[in-house]
């Protein structure tokens, strides 16, 4: 085997037993088996071909390699043998491939024959190397053939443990809003200034007795209460109005809705 | 003490390292082929020999021998691996009612919540070492009831139950506030807890809390 | 060579004597807990250097470490133990352009063979191990991309992708660029000698290059 690892003199199915299809028939007399299953494709076939020549694939001679599938393919269709089309469209491009080789270059088209030619013999030298690698990686020391491992480990545990976390203050915060959340509820109203309708209605009528002219019901409230006490007024002094009105001793007056209501006294 | 070991020497290793059992002596000598059983055995005692001083060794038990990994080696086959989590609402709050009612069934730590307690709960604290079973309550059912440890004592930096403060105490510290706002702060905790998804348990339990404690 | 193996060394052994999967310098830290990785690393260069001449090696492969039995006593250990995964031809082709080109995708996979690469194939390999899928190359399309596993290397028993027989030599010659860039390269080469400009590489050019390239 060449230093760069491109010749394929060393018969490659010799090295593993992984290898199966074409390379692992013999192949010293040239007779290829007529059928296309055992081959990758037709790159494949062309490589098996090229093999053939027994030199390295940097000078293997396309002419004759293309000759070589050519003549394969044609032997394989005599045997009517089922032809894959990717076999069939490879041997189109080879002999077009070929007879542009033979043209003299200044009636090539482009890209040259000599181009492609070289493009096809990249693709084998590339083909090559992997298949030879490929063979080189089965032929380790591979795990389960050749080397093997503990047959029975006692393997590894990691036990987890939680370890909670709770604090002082978390606990006997805890127990004071058990404590709290589940205490018997006391509801208390808080104490707030009120005016009772009695009251109201005592202060309005007094007011009322002062003058015959109308009143804003406001200028009856007491004047300096506390925001709470004159809502509560408001709300006392209007029932107080009412009252006065049913009972005919006062009359009442708006001239919109939600305007201004006045009132003044009915005189006996 | 170690020399090169020979042909025979290394076989055995691989044979045994290998082995899904441990092997007799005769079933070495079949393996091997052509190998005498006396001259396994020889073998065998350089390889146990050599292996005394390391972390595995290679040993016989009723005539059949085998690789295992020194005895004082034990412990890097099995690790404990201690994760630190916080104990949940649920958690927090049934422990307290045990620490300050103890010894106190479930029935009782649930009609103190408010709420129905999981079991899962009491195991936490159980396995947190801060509770103890205590005996069973001689009354009908005869419940167990539970009661607080050394441990949790010593955790909580307690020198006895006695340390914890008093209702009184904690009306002055506001941690008698109303109950809306301990409530809400109640939830906002829980919300948290919940996200933890080991905590499904506690996760369940506070579920049920809202409907009863409302 | 050998003197007894300090407490770390023989911990190390029992590990990976009983560990069920090869392990890293930092999952082997981790396990004993108080470890630098550093100490670890010494310690099991240290047991390589020992078990090197043994029927038991101590190996790295990708990273991670295991025993497994010497590879020249196979002989006593395969008559039964015939337990390897039979490749394809098309199996172990794409194994190795996958091994020698990676990442790489189905597309070059297949330029490089000159051939459809069935669905099956890529499977075997990720089944095995041996494959996976690596993310997916920003091109259109965005096809995913293929590499090896470190189960891979530590069945072939490679060290690193480094160890891949003969990488170096194919890296050197080009026989890992595409078709493209070596014809490009020999064309710039030979630039004086074949001084015909009619001969300038087009990247377009693939298409007519070659029918079986799909």
């Amino acid at each position: 085997m060449s230093a760069d690892g491109l010749m394929f003199d060393a018969p490659v199915a010799d090295e593993t037993d992984d290898w199966s299809g074409p390379a692992s028939a013999p192949a010293d007399d040239g007779a290829l088996y007529l059928e296309l299953d055992g081959w990758e494709g037709p790159l494949d076939l062309l490589l098996d071909l090229a093999r053939r020549q027994k030199v390295d694939l940097r000078s293997i001679s396309i002419l004759s390699l293309v000759d070589q599938y050519l003549d394969y393919i044609d032997r394989a269709e005599a045997l009517r043998l089922e032809m894959a089309a990717d076999y069939l469209v490879m041997a189109a491009w080879l002999a077009y491939l070929k007879s542009s080789l033979l043209l003299p270059k200044e009636e090539q088209d482009e890209p040259s024959a000599e181009e492609l030619a070289l493009r096809l013999q990249l693709r084998l030298q590339r083909l090559g190397a992997m298949r030879e690698s490929a063979a080189r990686l089965m032929a380790r020391d591979r795990i389960g053939r050749d080397v093997f491992l503990r047959g029975a480990p006692e393997g590894l545990r990691i036990d987890r443990k939680t370890q909670w976390k709770c604090d002082w203050y978390g606990l006997v915060q805890a127990y004071g809003q058990v404590k709290a959340r589940t205490a018997p509820a006391i509801h208390m109203v808080r104490e707030r200034p009120v005016m009772t309708l009695e009251s109201a209605l005592d202060r309005v009528s007094a007011m009322l007795g002062v003058t015959l002219d109308w009143m804003a019901l406001e200028e009856f409230l007491p004047p300096h209460a506390e925001p709470g006490l004159r809502r509560s007024a408001l709300a006392s002094s209007f029932v107080a109005a009412l009252e006065l009105a049913r009972l005919g001793k006062a009359e009442i007056e708006q001239e919109a809705t939600f305007g201004p209501m006045r009132l003044r006294r009915i005189p006996a | 003490m170690s020399t090169r070991p020979d042909d025979l020497q290394r076989a055995l290793e691989a044979t045994l390292f290998a082995a899904e059992e441990p092997m007799s002596v005769e079933a070495l000598a079949g393996h091997l082929g052509d190998a005498e059983p006396a001259e396994v055995r020889a073998a065998l005692q350089v390889l146990a020999a050599h292996y005394e001083e390391r972390g595995v060794q290679l040993v016989e038990r009723g005539k059949r021998w085998h690789f295992q990994t020194a005895p004082d080696c034990a412990h890097v086959l099995r690790r404990e691996r201690e994760q630190v989590r916080r104990l949940s609402r649920a958690g927090t709050e049934v422990l307290a009612i045990i620490a300050y009612h103890e010894p106190v069934s479930r029935a009782e730590i649930e009609s103190i919540r408010g709420v129905q307690t999981s079991g899962g709960t009491l195991d936490v604290l159980m396995e947190a070492g801060w509770v103890r079973v205590a005996g069973r309550r001689e009354t009908p059912g005869r419940p167990a009831i539970y009661a607080t440890t050394p441990e949790f004592l010593q955790h909580f930096g307690l020198s006895s139950r006695r340390d914890l403060p008093g209702i009184d105490e904690l009306r002055a510290t506001g941690l008698l506030d109303p109950v809306d706002d301990a409530y809400e702060a109640m939830m906002t905790d829980e919300g948290e807890v919940d996200a933890d998804p080991d905590n499904s348990p506690q996760g369940l339990e506070n579920k049920k809390d809202f409907p009863a404690s409302v």
